[in-house]
């Protein structure tokens, strides 16, 4: 009898410490990572009381049979904590994980030691009840080594490559042929308001943003005034455009003596209409004020990218009546923009407005090309919702970030 | 010549350009550290290229004052503000230009406070005369979408400040709701459009259909 | 003399007659502080004459202004990174060979100078434009996509349910649809799609009235932050006096 | 009247604006400031960092021109910090952000004991945006060798264990620009995903919630109205506080020059010129 309840502790004691011990344990290198880093796993105990104050410890040795060094990491995890990695399986509620880059070598004082690339280490995972009893793992190996590609950046880099293959693909095409751009409502008001200025036989104004020639906006704006600077000439109105930026202004007087040009009105063209006016933004606001309070134009054009002295200057433009149309990608200043123009190009109108107006293969492509991206992102975005609606959460971990 | 002058450029654009996309997926320590070598180069060549332009700035009112053209004046003012500042700046307290920044006292530390400081500081507030006149003036329900945007400008402009919460509880949370549902959906859409805009752009210019960034046209 | 040079005239006595006063009182201390304190306070009465109208006074203190902060950038730009990046490892040169990578940039650093330079040597330009623009352009794809574009449509694409956080999940779902059909130029805005880019707009107008009213917040808040040096630290009133 | 108050001169409008802000400023009256969850959610993050004994990393990111905003902010996150024993360590991408952020610095360590070094160490300005951060990741001391008065960053306190970005508790950003969402986030925040907010100007705030709800931002004090929250958290009042007044006082102003100016329009037309 004794011999008999001795057994069944023994065979009770054996359980327990297999009920203790982690199981499944893994080791192997840390993924999409330069090395020096490995990854621990292993199952999460069989769920019962207490089962969440079981802490682990991970020790590591350069032999099988040690002598183990002590490791730091920070808790624990789950492995659905990190889906880049571990995907979102059922499996990953029920396993859990740690990073190991280094381990202690108990010397005095204790120095911390790196794990290297391409040596074999020996890992055990080592549970503390809190009753104050470990159960070590059984041993496993893993070496680390440097990776070649970041797999949780792979929707990144497919989305990128096919996103990039669209433009360039655009841009080609729209050498060959003409591609489709809907009308800019913005353009229409803009002859509108030119044919105001006819109307009224008062000179038009035209000022350009603050910012330097190479910017998108700049060339943007320079391909609009080319536009007004054509009707213009044709309708015999008198055009003013202001400046701030000496290369600014140089482009802007070749595109409207060209202008003239092509009218066959070249005599119509004057240097004094295209001018500088202040380099200095409120000096600028402030000049261009005083002048449409004596000249009156029928007709303020403002295009390009602006700060705060929009607000300046499209207030003394509604203030003496004038017909204004302004274009900005500056989304902090649209808004001033708004509330006192007649018509405003809003951000990235501006950009199809230059695309529209300069046939120029190289925006037209890439305006179609983000046209592409946008309707993809758009089919994306309320399939992803229906299904995510549904309970299918595919298409939006597709489309994550890691 | 024309190697050196168009394709060149062109060809260093299209490799760093290149490698930039790359090392982003690539964590060996090799693209990372290419990618740590190129970023520190950039660094050293940004300012280079912040002087360049606060010396393209000097050059233009310089060539103000020397062709004196009208106001030829306030620029010769820019040259003053500009070397006392700067000779403030050698000066560095007593320590020279070799010795790293003394930032918290002498001089220099002194025109930043007084001078720097206050000025542009005023200078934007100058505008919250100007937006008062404007709201009485301009700032027009001229078209519906006009008038969607003053009325919940009006809203988020109460909502925001503490006399909003005095009037009812109920304009704070509608104005956070607004920000934090209507106005961030727009924001995201404007965001995912400008995205697509940069990518596209930053392609041309690694292809070299993009060029403008060169300048003096396309030679 | 006409009523512009007679307001000039009172302006300066006005604020004379009050320093004055501050410096004999002791409300100014004597000393530089109380030196830099009344220079900015000219500075900022001399900006806000900008309301009365354009004028010399007003100029005077903004292209000085651009002259100091010019040179106050200069500054940092040698002692934090040309002196303590180029400058003090090259010359160290013995102690870290390794530093002689940085001529590299040094030199495109320099070539980029040449832009301003005769026509001769500024296609040397170039070579720096192109290595510091494609690399911006480079680095910014990936990191954009990642960022600006996969961070942003996973939050967007989430369970809508009859709650009211299922609600603004919904809306702003919506906002965002419609937002990107109304920056759409492949479609003429007619029919469906008309209806999409006309929410859309609704959306933008919203989001733009906020900006707007943020806006005027912030410039009032500059203007408040002015007042308070002019009162507090200029004039030195014990604030609140009520 | 209606010819008066259409060509009302502008110059009486500011009056209105000036006395709207000097005499709330000279009186003492109270508004209740509520904290809104975006400005707590910072003040939390700190609160943590400082029971790990963390490291935040603020990034001065703006200039006098935006100072009377987001100074405010500057002066108590880094009271609250050093009174958490967090340790800090500033740095500037904007040149014009040295500075303030000298200044914050010396006021506020001299408030409340902060010894430079070891509780607080300023690096001040890089050239480069994307570049400074990409770098930062990679390598802290290689980026920033040496802080602003010289030390090496490799032997002071604060910063002798930070390799990289990542080893960061918190990375605080005050904005006037466009570095939070064009830099630190996409070459920050994407790779190392360290916790990061964001104090900024009004004029930024509107465009950062898609970050926010995204995560990307944990938390955002937007214009004077946030810095007034958080020195109402750490229950210290200062300038963005006593800046309620005249603020509410002068939305109502404004709000009624918008109410006036449309009834206006809507009895007599669009100006047909004349007014100045």
């Amino acid at each position: 009898m004794r011999y008999f309840l001795c057994c069944i502790t023994l065979v009770l004691y054996t359980a327990q410490v297999h009920a203790q011990q982690p199981t499944g344990v893994k080791a192997e290198d840390t993924p999409n990572d330069s090395g020096g880093n490995i990854t621990v796993t292993w199952d999460y105990p069989k769920p019962y009381e207490g089962v969440e104050q079981i802490k682990y410890t991970i020790v590591v040795g350069e032999s099988e049979n040690g002598p183990f060094h002590g490791t730091k990491f920070s808790a624990a995890n789950l492995q659905s904590s990190d889906p880049g990695t571990f995907g979102y399986g059922e499996e990953t509620f029920q396993k859990l994980f740690a990073r190991v880059d280094e381990y202690t070598d108990p010397t005095d004082p204790p120095k911390r030691i790196a794990i290297e690339n391409g040596k074999t280490y020996y890992v055990q995972v080592i549970a503390h009840l809190p009753s104050g009893e470990s159960f070590p793992s059984a041993t496993v190996s893993a070496e680390a080594y440097e990776n070649f590609f970041n797999r949780t950046k792979t929707n990144n880099f497919v989305i990128g490559t096919i996103f990039s293959l669209i433009i360039l693909i655009s841009i080609f095409l729209a050498q060959k042929r003409e591609l489709f751009i809907r009308r800019i409502a913005g353009l229409e008001a803009l002859d509108e308001a030119l044919g105001r200025a006819t109307e009224m036989g008062k000179p038009v104004l035209f000022a350009h943003g603050l910012t330097s020639m190479g910017t998108v906006s700049t060339i943007a704006a320079v391909n609009v005034l080319s536009r007004v600077a054509n009707r213009t000439a044709e309708f015999n109105t008198e055009l003013r455009v202001a400046n701030n930026d000496p290369v600014v202004m140089a482009v802007s007087q070749e595109v409207v003596k060209e202008s003239y040009l092509n009218a066959g009105r070249p005599d119509a063209y004057s240097e004094d209409s295209v001018f500088m006016v202040a380099t200095e933004q409120f000096s600028y606001a402030a000049a261009l004020d005083g002048m449409m309070v004596r000249d009156r134009p029928a007709t303020n054009i403002m295009m390009g990218y602006f700060f705060a002295e929009s607000l300046l200057l499209a207030e003394t433009g509604a203030s003496i009546g004038a017909i204004q149309i302004a274009g900005t990608d500056s989304y902090t200043q649209l808004p001033f923009f708004i509330t006192t123009c007649d018509y405003t190009l809003m951000g990235e109108e501006l950009y199809a407005a230059s695309a529209y107006l300069s046939r120029e293969p190289k925006l037209l492509g890439s305006l179609k090309g983000q046209d592409i991206g946008k309707a993809a992102l758009l089919i994306v975005m309320i399939l992803g919702t229906l299904l995510a609606t549904l309970g299918i959460q595919t298409l939006t971990h597709i489309f994550t970030a890691y | 010549m024309l190697f050196l002058r168009r394709t060149l450029p062109l060809i260093i654009a299209f490799a760093v350009g290149l490698i930039g996309i790359l090392v982003f997926y690539i964590p060996h320590s090799g693209a990372q550290s290419l990618e740590y070598e190129l970023t520190k180069w950039d660094r050293i060549v940004a300012a280079f290229a912040l002087a360049l332009g606060i010396y393209s700035l000097m050059r233009l009112h310089w060539g103000r004052v020397r062709r004196q053209q009208a106001g030829w004046a306030y620029s010769f003012l820019v040259f003053v503000g500009f070397t006392v500042m700067f000779i403030f700046a050698i000066y560095n307290d007593g320590h020279g230009p070799f010795n790293p920044q003394v930032a918290d006292s002498g001089p220099f530390v002194w025109m930043f406070n007084n001078v720097q400081v206050p000025a542009d500081a005023t200078m934007f507030s100058i505008l919250a005369f100007f937006i008062a006149s404007a709201a009485y003036r301009t700032f027009r329900a001229r078209t519906p979408e006009a008038a969607i945007l003053l009325v919940s400008a009006i809203i988020v402009m109460i909502g925001r400040v503490p006399i909003g919460g005095l009037i009812s509880d109920s304009i704070p949370e509608l104005s956070q709701w607004l920000m934090a549902v209507p106005n961030l959906a727009a924001k995201r859409g404007i965001l995912l459009g400008v995205s697509l805009g940069i990518v596209a752009t930053s392609l041309r210019i690694i292809f070299g259909i993009e060029r403008s960034y060169l300048g003096g046209g396309e030679e | 003399m006409s009523r512009d040079h007679i307001i000039f005239i009172v302006f300066l006595f006005i604020f004379a007659t009050i320093n004055i006063y501050l410096f004999g009182s002791g409300n100014l201390s004597a000393d530089w502080t109380g030196f830099g304190t009344f220079i900015a306070a000219g500075i900022t009465l001399s900006l806000y004459s900008f309301l009365y109208k354009d004028n010399p006074l007003f100029k005077f203190a903004e292209n000085l202004y651009v002259g100091v902060a010019a040179a106050y950038t200069l500054n940092q730009i040698w002692y934090t990174v040309l002196l303590a990046d180029v400058v003090n490892p090259l010359s160290e040169l013995e102690e870290n060979l390794s530093n002689l990578w940085l001529i590299v940039p040094t030199l495109l650093g320099l070539f980029m100078l040449t832009q301003l330079s005769s026509a001769k040597f500024s296609w040397l330009s170039r070579i720096a434009f192109a290595f510091v623009v494609g690399l911006g352009a480079g680095l910014a794809i990936p990191r954009t996509i990642a960022a600006n574009v996969l961070a942003q449509l996973e939050p967007t694409m989430q369970p809508i349910a009859a709650t009211w956080v299922g609600l603004d999940l919904f809306i702003i779902l919506v906002g965002v649809v419609t937002v990107l059909v109304y920056f759409f130029y492949s479609v003429e805005h007619t029919g469906p799609v008309g209806v999409a880019s006309k929410i859309g707009i609704w959306f933008l107008m919203i989001s733009f009235g906020a900006s707007f009213g943020y806006t005027i917040m912030a410039r009032l808040s500059l203007l408040i932050g002015r007042v308070g040096f002019l009162l507090e630290d200029w004039l030195v009133l014990p604030l609140p006096l009520f | 009247m209606k010819e008066f108050l259409l060509n009302i001169d502008r110059r009486i409008i500011f009056i209105f604006v000036a006395l709207g802000v000097i005499i709330p400023a000279l009186t003492s009256f109270n508004l209740p400031i509520n904290p809104t969850p975006n400005v707590q959610s910072i003040y939390d993050t700190i609160e943590e960092v400082g029971k790990e004994n963390g490291t935040v990393l603020i990034s001065f990111d703006y200039g006098p021109g935006s100072m009377p905003e987001v100074q405010p902010m500057a002066l108590s996150v880094l009271r609250h910090c050093f009174k958490r024993n967090v340790k800090v360590v500033g740095m500037c991408l904007w040149p014009q952000g040295v500075g303030l952020a000298q200044q914050a610095f010396d006021t506020t360590s001299k408030e409340l004991d902060a010894e430079y070094g070891s509780d607080y160490v300023f690096l001040g300005f890089k050239t480069g945006f994307q570049s400074v951060v990409v770098s930062m990741g990679h390598d802290f001391h290689g980026t920033f060798p040496q802080d602003l008065p010289g030390n090496n960053t490799t032997e002071l306190p604060v910063t002798k264990n930070i390799k990289g970005l990542a080893d960061f508790d918190y990375v605080l950003c005050l904005a006037a620009g466009n570095t939070p969402d064009g830099i630190w986030i996409p070459f920050g925040q994407e790779r190392y995903k360290f916790k990061f907010g964001l104090g900024c100007t009004a004029v930024m705030a509107p465009d950062q919630f898609p970050y926010l709800q995204s995560g990307q931002m944990n938390g955002m004090m937007g214009g004077l109205a946030g810095a007034a929250e958080y020195e109402t958290l750490v229950q210290a009042s200062g300038t963005a506080t006593e800046g309620m007044r005249p603020q509410s006082v002068v939305h109502l102003i404004i709000i009624f020059f918008i109410i006036l100016g449309n009834v206006m329009y809507f009895l007599y037309g669009r100006p047909k010129g004349g007014t100045q």
